[in-house]
């Protein structure tokens, strides 16, 4: 294998094991709150380190730049749409779980 | 080589994504589904990027592109819907 | 390697289009809708449309999803005693038996990526092929790339099939401008 | 500001009609978001109309993503917000101006001689040597 | 056997869609959920067109690619189709709205009785 | 101004964002005449009910109806509390014997209704609308006043800010969105050629000219905007390396067989003040440890936090820090953490 195949592997892998990571924690969190936790933070690092595996895989500059904007709108936009799905869920008035509740 | 890395990761997040369709259909809340269709849409501009590098076609990292920016109105849209069923939207 | 990714798929998006069926809130189901139209839309680039796909994008995310929410804004209240439908005997016995009338054919048709197959090879196709970003006016021929020569891939059948073409390529031509 | 706070923190709040009605804002982060974008979605819009050709694009599509802009800013200010901003005119006028457009260029390869859309027709008003040249071409 | 239906496994996925459509169409009593089922089976087809479409190996249709190509004819008919597909979802939910406001209701049973009582 | 005999009211109902304040509007105008005349005021809240009432066969959408009704007269006996004698609420559902269709169906069964209990004056619920999309108010008001009823609307309006969208622009503010946008066309086209460069400027031309009020809300000064750009440029990787470590941390956790998470809400005041960096700072807590912004009012963030340590990590300061220092350099980083502040007011919760 080639130094950059290498690289390639690492990074995929990488980024399939934080998807994999917000994948359980979507099944695993009590509450929505938690879950738009595990799903808004693990699923950008996913994306940074497939998306960097994208571009070295191109190898080429343009298609490079394009991945770095892709990341650059997926950074602007994933926070934010955590954000809007946890406002109107609080602007509902569903509580969030706290370790006081018995039922997970 | 590099061809058949991407494939499997790009098989590997649509696997992921199936956990969002788990979420999609057992719930229990609204937002509940939105947080997981949020997570299969940024997957699946994952996995359009990654299948662009593995056909080696820079085309469709444009679809990529389109579905980034996409994702977000969907996400706001569902979201900001369900405040009210409507009242608000 | 794509076997991989293309059952992942295949499982992805129908169980994207069950859920779709199944759950009872249609808010949920126009949700579980848009997850099957992201879907749909990695086939199209697997298999080489992103025109499709890009539409696909463009209406599946965009219009689509916003065209139902406005309509259960207007309409539908929320269901809240069950998650999932129940089964409906009558339409099921349908779907079945659709599904098994349409699968006796499966093995009358080309395998999926076969080069030989009617509609790759066909005359219609390959005049879109060579002559389509001449006809519409949206190329000219620029540079020296063999653009108009056909692409041919199995070679026994390739002599008669170029000469059909190019007789059919010169019949619309004349016949054209 | 205090009447939401007694209504995020009220545990009884459980009937969402005797919900205290607080003026509801849109999201700041939401509204700034949707400022930054829009001139992105705009000018991919834009892109994928232009390059329908040599690319996957078109104008229906890029027409599809630049709606999109308008409903992005209607989801994050409010429809009628939105609507005061577009104003009742302009979208009849958008309207009149693509089918007056579509009709001119129709009509327009009548008028230099050929049929109805025929875009033949203006090359051969343009540079009539062009037509022979690609019609020899492509046969061979 | 195995092997034959492994090449054709995406022509299956397009039957299984077309019966979901299918039983969705008549076995959902919600109208909004019936043109979901029709959306779906509408995908059940494109799917059968482009990858009937499919040659291994191919590039896209496009200038900047490289031939061999897949083949652009199905491509052309389904991007038409999507198009009319979506005016027709569109229309079918303007009158979604309208029946809503006549009867008050979008349940299919309940307007039958609706117009039976009328 | 309120008639002497409007004592007595008609007052449509139906299932409204605005129907409480109504009903609170409509008893203290009763209650007010109640005052001035001798006369007995009464409210009668009824309900036009569009589909036919037929026992055994459709009893849901009049259960519903009932049900709102009798909410509707718990909050007027609420409203009332102890002056309980001086209005006499009544409650009914009306239309019950025919479909309702146009708004002069309903006009109809509510004069009728008026003129059998001598209600000479209603008060309408500005959002009441049972036909769901058609507008339904103005004729029905137009109806009604003909048949020689007071008509108003309650003013009740659901209160909501909207929110500014244009503003003027400057040229600064057009030459820099005319700049980014063409940059980014031409990123996106990844060439020079000339079809390009005029397309692109046609695109950024007509990009400019539509949301120049829209994007850019504060006036630019070049300078200023260079030096915030390349502060910005220091913070990405500052904020990717705070990035990695909440993703390692949020992995453990989620991971970790006992999930050991103590989620809870907390709300502190930042220290930032216009909305692009309050929004650079929300998405910021967002993306790094455990924490999510839930909702912005002014400068007060609303945070959930998923651990214990996320919480001293959010209250430590040190992205708030860093995006001040982004944003106002390096003289306002110097502002105390939220920690120090809420030492001497007590914000935190």
């Amino acid at each position: 294998m080639t130094p950059t195949e290498i690289l390639v592997l690492v990074l995929a892998a990488g980024g399939v094991f934080f998807s994999l990571v917000a994948a359980v924690g979507l099944v695993r969190m009590p509450d929505l709150y938690t879950r738009a936790h595990s799903s808004s933070k693990s699923e950008t690092l996913g994306a940074v380190l497939a998306l960097a595996a994208v571009a070295i895989a191109f190898g080429t500059q343009l298609s490079t730049i394009k991945a770095v904007l892709l990341l650059v709108f997926m950074f602007l936009t994933n926070p934010t749409a955590a954000h809007a799905i946890t406002r109107a869920s609080a602007e509902q008035g569903i509580e969030p779980w706290t370790t006081e509740d018995d039922d997970p | 080589m590099i061809d058949q890395i991407l494939l499997v990761a790009a098989a590997a997040f649509v696997g992921t994504s199936l956990v969002g369709v788990y979420r999609i259909a057992a719930g229990p809340t609204m937002p509940d589904r939105v947080i997981a269709i949020n997570v299969v849409g940024s997957n699946v501009v994952i996995v359009i990027a990654l299948l662009a590098a593995a056909i080696g076609e820079p085309g469709a990292l444009d679809i990529a592109l389109v579905y980034a920016l996409l994702n977000f109105l969907l996400s706001i849209a569902i979201s900001k819907f369900s405040v009210e069923r409507g009242g608000v939207l | 390697m794509t076997g991989l990714l293309e059952a992942a798929l295949l499982v992805f998006v129908l169980s994207c289009a069950v859920a779709a069926a199944a759950l009872r809130d249609v808010l949920a189901a126009v949700i579980a809708f848009s997850a099957y139209s992201l879907g749909i839309a990695i086939i199209w680039v697997l298999f080489r449309a992103p025109d499709v796909g890009l539409t696909e994008a463009a209406v599946g995310a965009g219009i689509m999803t916003i065209l139902f929410l406005v309509t259960i804004a207007k309409t539908v209240r929320p269901s809240i005693e069950k998650t999932f439908e129940g089964v409906d005997g009558r339409a099921l016995v349908v779907s079945v038996a659709l599904v098994a009338a349409l699968s006796t054919t499966v093995f009358a048709l080309p395998a999926v990526g076969d080069g030989g197959s009617a509609v790759a090879t066909d005359d219609v196709t390959n005049y879109y092929l060579d002559n389509a970003y001449e006809e519409t006016e949206v190329k000219k021929r620029r540079d020296g790339r063999a653009r108009g020569l056909p692409r041919i891939r199995h070679a026994g059948r390739g002599g008669r099939r170029l000469r059909r073409r190019c007789e059919f390529a010169r019949r619309a031509s004349k016949g054209g401008v | 500001m205090s009447d939401r706070q007694g209504e995020q923190s009220d545990p009884e709040d459980d009937d969402t009609v005797q919900k205290p009605q607080g003026p509801y804002v849109e999201s700041p982060i939401i509204m700034t978001t949707v400022r930054v974008i829009a001139p992105f979605v705009f000018t991919l819009g834009l892109f994928v109309m232009f390059h329908g050709a040599d690319s996957s694009g078109g104008g229906f599509q890029g027409g599809v993503i630049v709606g999109t802009v308008v409903l992005m800013l209607g989801i994050a200010f409010g429809i009628e917000t939105t609507r005061e901003w577009i104003g009742p005119q302009l979208p009849i006028a958008v309207i009149g101006v693509g089918v007056l457009s579509f009709l001119l260029i129709g009509t327009g390869s009548v008028v230099v001689g050929g049929g109805f859309l025929e875009y033949a027709a203006y090359a051969s008003a343009t540079a009539s040597s062009t037509v022979s040249s690609w019609s020899n071409s492509q046969s061979g | 056997m195995i092997e034959a239906l492994g090449d054709r496994v995406f022509y299956l996925a397009t039957f299984l869609l077309l019966g979901i459509g299918t039983y969705m169409m008549i076995g959902n009593d919600n109208l909004v959920k019936k043109v979901i089922g029709m959306n779906i089976f509408q995908t059940g087809i494109f799917l059968f067109f482009i990858a009937s479409a499919f040659v291994d190996g191919a590039s896209p249709p496009l200038l900047s690619a490289a031939g061999p190509y897949v083949s652009p004819l199905p491509h052309v008919l389904i991007l038409t189709a999507i198009v009319v597909g979506v005016s027709l979802t569109a229309v079918a939910l303007g009158l979604i709205v309208r029946i809503y406001d006549e009867y008050g209701t979008l349940n299919e049973e309940t307007i039958q009785k609706v117009m039976g009582d009328e | 101004m309120v008639p002497v005999s409007a004592g007595r009211l008609l007052v449509p109902v139906s299932e409204s964002s605005t129907l409480r304040n109504t009903v609170a509007y409509a008893v203290e105008q009763a209650f007010e005449s109640a005052g001035e005349s001798d006369r007995a005021a009464s409210i009668h809240f009824v309900f036009p009910l569009s589909e036919r009432y037929t026992y055994g066969t459709e009893p849901q959408a009049a259960d519903e109806a009932q049900s709102l009704l009798d909410r509707v007269a718990v909050w007027a006996e609420e409203d009332l509390g102890d002056n309980a004698d001086a209005v006499e609420i009544e409650t009914a559902l009306v239309g019950t014997e025919e479909y309702l269709f146009s708004p002069g169906d309903y006009a109809d069964v509510l004069v009728r209704y008026a003129e059998a209990h001598s209600l000479d004056r209603a008060v309408f619920d500005p959002e009441f609308n049972p036909l769901g999309t058609t507008p339904l108010l103005p004729p029905l008001e137009n109806e009604m006043r003909r048949a020689g009823l007071d008509v108003e609307d309650a003013p009740v309006q659901r209160s909501r800010r909207s929110p500014l969208l244009v503003q003027r622009g400057t040229v600064a503010q057009f030459l820099a969105l005319f700049a980014a946008s063409f940059g980014f066309y031409l990123v996106l086209a990844g060439s020079l050629a000339t079809f390009e460069l005029v397309t692109g400027a046609i695109s950024a031309g007509i990009v400019a000219v539509v949301l120049w009020g829209v994007s850019l809300t504060t006036p630019l000064r070049p300078g200023r905007t260079v030096m915030q750009f390349l502060r910005l440029l220091l913070y990405i990787p500052y904020l990717l390396w705070e990035i990695a470590k909440a993703n390692l941390q949020v992995a453990y956790v989620v991971l970790h067989p006992d999930l050991p998470i103590d989620p809870k809400m907390v709300e502190f005041d930042a220290a930032v003040w216009s909305p692009l960096p309050i929004t650079t700072l929300a998405n910021s807590i967002t993306l790094t440890p455990g924490t999510l912004t839930v909702d912005v009012s002014k400068r007060q963030f609303m945070v959930h936090s998923l651990t214990e340590s996320s919480r001293e990590g959010l209250f430590g300061g040190a992205l708030e820090r860093a995006v001040r220092f982004v944003f106002y350099g390096r003289a306002a980083a110097r502002i105390p953490s939220p920690r120090e502040r809420s030492g001497e007011e007590g914000e935190e919760t």
